[in-house]
């Protein structure tokens, strides 16, 4: 195999994950997709990082892999908390609502393209609530569920 | 063309051995439920249009052919990519597993364009093996989420969370039950982990009964056999994932089902009871095997493998189902202390053996299975002690009153 | 087996300071209301302990060795601080050292000051006499103070008080004098503002405090002063270094510098007298302290922390001794300052009052005495020093009685006629008002006359001491008359009390009056004791720094062929004293009246405290206020203004780069990526080179 | 060779303009022409690199870049985020794949465990948990479409630039040549043992980083735990043990 053809070829599908990584994560609101590009660039640099190592005949391209992914699953867990904790206080994954950190006088950003009161694709029938509101178990309450 | 048909040969005798395996276990299984039971199984079913009834052995053509014949029935409210997809994903998993697992050892069969005889593992050499078996079963659960979540039903929708919950618990005992093995073989190709017990006569279950028992729990919980079948449970979940299945993607599901029992059997005998070792056997250097032992290897493998099956078929009809705390409990309370105890165990056994130069374990075995059975002893019973499974029913001192309506101001924004 | 003299220097101090902390840390939640009884037991033991340290000097004294100078000792604790070849050029005066080179130079030598403690006779004596009034005030404290919400607070106060007053007096060099010279201060402003509630005791507080400020600024050059003169700022010879106070320098007094500097020094030791003992032209605090609890008034200002002054004035004998103009100085002072307190106490009709300016009156003979310069001056002035302790706390405690009878008020003109209602306050407050009347044979009459006597001496050298004799017996005539005047209208005349008392006004409870008691003892007797047996001018002269002048000065005996006619006519003067209080203020007020409207000028400036306060106003108030209120307004104007103006800078440019914070992460990312493109662009197209 | 730049600009262009139109812009439609524009410029990406001369090679590797790629782009640009997190896993699973046609076994199999099977997976989770209707309005809304799809294209364009013009510069003798044979690769980095030479590695040279990761998870465990543990915190000081 044509050793700096194949070193080439992977820098470039190692380019093209990061950018579109980094699109994601410009553009999607959504808190966990964000996290998903972030991880996409991170996915990037590590094939451009194996890629390197095999052009050099060196391990440390893949030692760096490894610690990359000892990172992603640090990152993943702390990212995951706080996105869990955003989501706690706000009830949206939206990362617009978190813009109250900007400069006081700065407009807000608001969408434009939807109006707020956006309703999903399907609305499926509810039926509608009767009969007697069920009061909350004592026991379950005040006693332990488990161990 | 040889390299390229003998794989293929392999990969079609072994899908075709596994679903036929599939459909016979869960005859096998309905029997042992009927013994179980007190009661007669299934035993009417034979030769179509005769009244040849053999023991019911013609339940699972019956039962395939329903199955491919019942409609094809998708509900309006599901999510269809994802639904078809699911079922797909997970039996695709369970079935890519077997790729690294051996099914006796090799076949003395000297075919032009092979190098050597045959070995009995559909990709021979993947120096990652136990890796690849744990990264595909955890791409199995994929399929349980995706079809708990794509069927749009409450029901499928816990089911497919508990799974999630419970077989990424789950996956960290069965790593270090793995791992113990793994370091005192010294690699991760499922074949030398096979030869290696067999070379010292000295089974892993020997050395290590702790990580025996950490894998084999931690085996049935990611195959989601009874004790552990909370994604599913039908008293409480109607049928967990599978509930808004039907038809063929049903029968998908199922099959894999079954196939993670396989693959938990194969693994549990091949990591812990010798693979096709048995005492008296002869154990001659790969290329220089006969045809009469190669054979033995196979049916030795198969009969561990089958009692293996029959154990965790007996444990279903006969253990009660954990709630899913008490399951959560186990796994991070439990497992994973007595895992990391054994793991902890063996590296000081195997660097012991190391500063001693103690090569052959055969000679020298009273000392690591001692120190195996002494520590899972104590482990047992601190773990007893520290962690007891019974439920506590005290009243909450911290609770005495029902807790006052707090809306939250955040969320209602 | 008794301890020795350096764990009793250490364990008489240490006991308050124990006390101190264990009152301060469990007083508020588990003491409370016995928080007096660590206070107590602690003076109970540091006054054993004195006791058993001037026994021990004492018979170490006696049994000198033949080389030293008088009798000292010194406990090194630790070392406190030490800044090697601090002074690079040593001072002229320091030409001896105590071992090596007995008149050379050293090239350099160390600032190092040890925590080190001494005994000698002064010091024992002080210290005898400051626990064993602080133990009957704090035992006259736990039934006065009783009830009230500071309790804790208060004892823990006279415990620190104790501890700083111990150190002081012990202490063996200047910077630790300096230190609890600092720390008595403390003491006094925190127990003059107990009451901080009250905006007087406030304000009396912080005047007592700025006011010994000024005078602690001149201790303080003082030892500036002395460092670059002596080199060292130990009493003791230490270290191969001879101190100020120390053997070898006393024994050679060539080696003490004259002229200018030497009566520098001592006219700045002398500011910081004047400011600790309510010496003209800073006694101006003293008064004002009466706002405190008349305990503290009794401890403190009276009987032991205004005495520090002369401590030291005494202490450092031997460098006033250089300069004779320090000397008239300190006489001067003295005598003007007794002859203020006096002439203000005549009017006064606040009870504590008058005793606080005859408080300043009497401060006014030590000071006198000492400034006589003759062995017997500084004897004697120590010596009323320790007599005036005994009676002026006995008199301040016997106020104290009344007021606590009287529901607070001190007001004289409102009560009178107590002597039936209050007898053991009553006659206690006689054996006082005798003793400091000068009435033979209180002690008041013994110390008072030694000082007398010992100016009268030195006029015969220097005839304008004459002057001074004189003006100190019309003093002592003043004394007599206002002691009796509060004395007589305080407990004679018809019976009135005043409402604030209550229908119950009775005498005092036991724990008051035992403490009253045993020291209207003492002022009976340890004047007439130590006069017959010649013991405390004896033992004082001990001390190194005295003992210096018995061997050089000219005079070594103790002046007492005059005493006898000066103890005469002061005894007259004094029983004339008390004739006119008691013609005035026993009969009918009309001869007062007439009195006053006669003499009405000399009335109002008496009354009006000779306008002190108020000329300070407007000599130093008024000026450094408008001073203040112009730097206020230029530090608020000009400064903050131009600082203000440099701050609005940076605001500016923020604005123009604040549109960038919009609060959306993905901008911020955006951002950080662009500078990077351009970045790598910029590296591609660079032309190479 | 004068045409490589107008090639990748304009392949960055094309991508630039794909993207943005397949990103979730509310209403707005294109999205298959959007697919389209991608797809052309992926492959004048494609165009302007080497092949590996052996047409077995070249089309594993094709189809794993090509999965890789276009699942990539997938996850990006679908609305729902449920189907994000699938594509995502499709484009790990055809990283993985480079990783093994690289020789990078466990790197393969390690991505597959760690990142499907771990950080994926957990992420579905929470996903479920926080938005089990799928997707919300926020999902079909964009923040700067077009502004971060051309910031995106243009990084690639730049970086594709830049090897591209190193490695085919207009100098033949210039251009960078790997050192090693088949042979030393073979000893070396493509050796039978891998796990064994991977280990030998890890824990000889980069021991001391393999205790700082080690210590990295730690802290993340327990720095999760204290983050998470603040939700349950009520404000009132009751707290319900769930023990």
């Amino acid at each position: 195999m044509d050793e700096s053809a194949l070193l080439e070829n992977y820098l470039i599908v190692g380019a093209l994950l990061f950018g579109t990584g980094l699109v994601g994560f410009f553009s999607r609101r959504n808190m966990i997709v964000m996290f998903l590009s972030a991880e996409m660039m991170l996915q990037g640099v590590s094939v451009n990082l194996v890629a390197w190592g095999r052009y050099h005949n060196d391990w440390g391209g893949q030692m760096l892999v490894i610690f990359i992914l000892t990172v992603a699953a640090c990152e993943a867990a702390i990212a995951l908390a706080v996105v869990l904790t955003l989501f706690h206080k706000s009830g949206s994954l939206d990362i617009a609502i978190w813009q109250r950190m900007r400069e006081e006088n700065q407009p807000a950003y608001v969408d434009r393209d939807v109006s707020p009161d956006y309703q999903p694709d399907h609305q499926w029938p509810k039926l509608t609530p009767s009969g007697i509101e069920p009061k909350p178990d004592l026991e379950e309450i005040t006693h332990r569920a488990h161990v | 063309m040889a390299p390229l048909i003998v794989p293929l040969v392999k990969i079609g005798l072994l899908v075709f051995a596994l679903l036929t395996a599939a459909a016979y276990l869960v005859l096998l299984e309905r029997w042992i439920a009927a013994w179980v039971q007190d009661r007669k199984g299934p035993n009417r079913v034979g030769i179509p249009l005769t009244s040849i009834k053999l023991f019911g052995l013609g339940q699972p053509l019956a039962d395939g052919l329903k199955f491919i014949f019942k409609e094809e029935y998708t509900p309006a409210h599901v999510d269809k990519a994802l639904y078809t997809l699911a079922p797909i994903t997970i039996l695709a998993a369970a079935l890519a597993i077997f790729a690294v697992i051996p099914i006796g050892s090799v076949l003395p069969l000297d075919l032009p364009g092979t190098d050597g005889p045959i070995k009995l593992v559909v990709a021979p050499g993947v120096d990652v093996g136990m890796i690849y078996v744990f990264a595909l079963s955890s791409i199995a659960v994929y399929g349980v989420i995706l079809g708990g979540w794509a069927s749009n039903n409450k029901y499928s929708f816990l089911g497919g969370l508990r799974s999630s919950a419970q077989l990424i618990a789950y996956e960290i005992p069965l790593g270090l039950g793995i791992l113990g093995v793994v370091i005192s073989t010294g690699s991760l190709r499922l074949e030398n982990i096979i030869f290696e017990q067999a070379q010292s006569g000295v089974w892993n279950s020997f050395t290590q009964p702790l990580g025996l028992v950490v894998f084999v729990v931690a085996s049935f919980a990611e195959a989601a056999r009874l004790p552990f079948d909370l994604p599913e449970c039908e008293q409480e979940l109607i049928g967990g994932y599978h509930t808004e299945y039907s038809g063929m993607r049903l029968l998908l599901f199922l099959i894999a089902e079954f196939l993670h029992m396989v693959v938990a059997a194969f693994l549990i005998v091949i990591l812990f009871f010798g693979g096709w070792h048995f005492w008296g056997m002869p154990v001659p250097a790969d290329d220089i095997i006969s045809w009469s032992v190669a054979g033995l290897r196979i049916l030795v493998l198969i009969a561990k493998v089958l009692a293996v099956i029959l154990f965790f078929m007996l444990i279903r009809w006969s253990w009660p189902r954990f709630r899913f705390d008490q399951l959560m409990n186990l796994a991070w309370k439990v497992m994973l202390p007595l895992g990391l105890v054994n793991l902890m165990a063996v590296a000081a056994v195997v660097e012991y053996q190391h500063a001693r130069e103690i090569e052959d374990l055969s000679t020298n075995a009273w000392l690591p299975v001692g120190i195996g059975w002494g520590v899972a002893i104590v482990a047992w019973i601190v773990a007893a002690l520290f962690a007891p499974l019974h439920t506590d029913n005290r009243p909450r001192l911290d609770v005495l009153q029902p807790p006052a309506f707090e809306p939250n101001s955040l969320r209602s924004k | 087996m008794t301890p020795g003299i350096p764990t009793l220097l250490i364990l008489i101090p240490a006991l308050p300071l124990t006390a101190t902390i264990v009152t301060a840390v469990f007083g508020r939640s588990a003491l409370k209301q016995n928080s007096h009884r660590p206070v107590v037991l602690a003076l109970l033991g540091s006054f054993v302990a004195s006791l058993m340290m001037l026994a021990q000097v004492r018979q170490e004294s006696e049994a000198k060795p033949s080389q030293m100078v008088g009798w000292e000792t010194s406990v090194d604790l630790w070392n406190w601080a030490e800044v090697p070849n601090a002074l690079n050029t040593p001072p002229a005066a320091h030409s001896a050292s105590v071992q090596g080179i007995e008149h050379g130079l050293p090239a350099a030598l160390p600032f190092r000051i040890d925590l080190t403690l001494r005994a000698d006779a002064l010091t024992s004596i002080m210290l005898a006499m400051v626990t064993f009034i602080s133990l009957l005030v704090a035992i006259y404290a736990s039934g006065y103070m009783h009830g009230d919400r500071g309790y804790w607070r208060f004892f823990s106060y006279i415990g620190l008080f104790v501890f700083s007053m111990t150190m002081l007096v012990s202490a063996s060099n200047f910077v630790l004098l300096y230190v609890f010279w600092e720390a008595v201060g403390l003491c006094s402003y925190l127990l003059i503002g107990f009451w901080y509630e009250k905006p007087e005791a406030a304000a009396a507080g912080k005047k007592a405090f700025l006011v010994n400020r000024i005078g602690d600024f001149g201790f303080a050059l003082a030892l500036f002063l002395m460092w670059t003169t002596y080199g060292t700022l130990n009493f003791h010879d230490a270290h191969g270094i001879a101190g100020i106070l120390g053997q070898t320098r006393l024994a050679d007094p060539e080696l003490y510098v004259g002229g200018g500097v030497a009566t520098a020094i001592c006219l700045l030791l002398m500011l910081g007298a004047c400011g600790k003992s309510a010496q003209f032209p800073l006694h101006i605090w003293l008064p004002d302290a009466m706002e405190g609890p008349t305990p503290v008034s009794a401890l403190i200002h009276a009987a032991t922390m205004v005495t520090a002054g002369v401590y030291m004035v005494t202490r450092c004998t031997p460098l006033f001794m250089v300069s004779p103009d320090a000397q008239h100085v300190v006489a001067l002072v003295g005598f003007v300052t007794a002859a203020i307190g006096g002439v203000i106490a005549m009017t006064q009709t606040d009870l504590k009052r008058v005793l606080a300016y005859s408080t300043i009156s009497q401060l006014g003979y030590m000071f006198l005495g000492l400034g006589v310069a003759t062995l017997g001056g500084i004897t004697s002035g120590m010596f009323h020093l320790f007599t005036h302790a005994f009676f002026k706390a006995l008199l301040f405690l016997g106020a104290g009685s009344v007021m606590h009878a009287m529901g607070g008020v001190v007001d004289m003109r409102r009560f009178g006629g107590l002597r039936r209602l209050m007898p053991t306050t009553h006659w206690t407050f006689l054996f006082g008002c005798l003793a400091l009347a000068g009435v033979i044979p209180f002690a008041g009459f013994w110390s008072k006359d030694a000082i007398i006597a010992a100016v009268q001496e030195r006029a015969h050298d220097e005839p304008e001491f004459l002057y001074l004799y004189w003006g100190a017996l019309v003093v002592a005539f003043l004394t007599s008359v206002y002691t009796f005047r509060a004395f007589f209208m305080t407990f004679y005349g018809s019976e009135r009390v005043p409402y604030e008392a209550g229908p119950n006004a009775h005498e005092s409870p036991t724990s008051m009056t035992v403490p009253l008691t045993i020291l209207a003892a003492c002022a009976l007797v340890v004047g007439a004791y130590f006069e017959r047996t010649e013991g405390f001018a004896e033992f004082i002269k001990l001390t190194p720094s005295l003992a210096y002048e018995v061997v050089n000065s000219k005079n070594v005996e103790i002046v007492s062929q005059s005493h006898t006619l000066v103890g005469a006519i002061s005894t007259l003067v004094a029983l004339t004293g008390m004739g006119l209080a008691a013609f005035l203020y026993l009969g009918d007020e009309s001869q007062v009246a007439l009195l006053t409207r006669l003499l009405m000028p000399l009335y109002l400036l008496s009354h009006g405290k000779l306008f002190f306060d108020q000329i300070y106003n407007v000599l130093f108030v008024w000026p450094l206020w408008t001073l203040a209120q112009a730097s206020y307004w230029i530090d608020r104007v000009l400064i903050d203004g131009l600082v203000d103006l440099v701050g609005r800078i940076p605001p500016k440019l923020a604005a123009l780069l604040r549109p960038l914070q919009t609060g959306m992460v993905q901008f911020y990312a955006l951002a950080m990526v662009w500078g990077v493109v351009i970045l790598i662009f910029t590296l591609l197209t660079w032309p190479t080179h | 060779m004068n045409d490589v730049p107008i090639v990748i600009g304009s392949a960055t262009l094309l991508l630039a303009a794909g993207m943005w139109l397949m990103l979730p812009r509310g209403a707005a439609a294109g999205r298959s022409f959007g697919t389209l524009l991608v797809a052309i410029s992926l492959g004048l990406f494609a165009s302007q690199v080497p092949r590996l001369g052996n047409w077995v090679n070249d089309s594993v590797f094709l189809i794993l870049a090509a999965v890789a790629v276009l699942s990539a782009v997938a996850t990006v640009t679908f609305r729902n985020p449920v189907y994000s997190a699938i594509w995502f896993g499709l484009s790990l699973l055809g990283t993985a794949g480079l990783f093994l046609f690289q020789g990078a076994q466990f790197l393969g199999v390690a991505t597959i465990v760690v990142y499907a099977g771990a950080i994926l997976v957990t992420f579905l989770f929470v996903l479920m948990l926080a938005q089990p209707e799928g997707q919300a309005f926020y999902d079909r809304l964009s923040w700067g479409a077009r502004l971060s799809a051309l910031t995106g294209a243009l990084v690639v364009g730049v970086l594709t630039l830049t090897v591209v013009s190193v490695f085919q510069g207009p100098a033949v003798e210039d251009r960078p040549q790997s050192p090693f044979s088949k042979v030393a690769l073979d000893d070396g980095i493509l050796a039978d043992q891998h796990m064994a030479n991977l280990g030998a590695q890890l824990f000889s040279k980069n021991l001391v980083a393999v205790e700082v990761a080690g210590t990295l998870l730690l802290v993340a465990l327990v720095g999760t735990v204290a983050i998470v543990a603040q939700i349950h915190k009520p404000a009132g000081g009751r707290e319900r043990s769930h023990g």
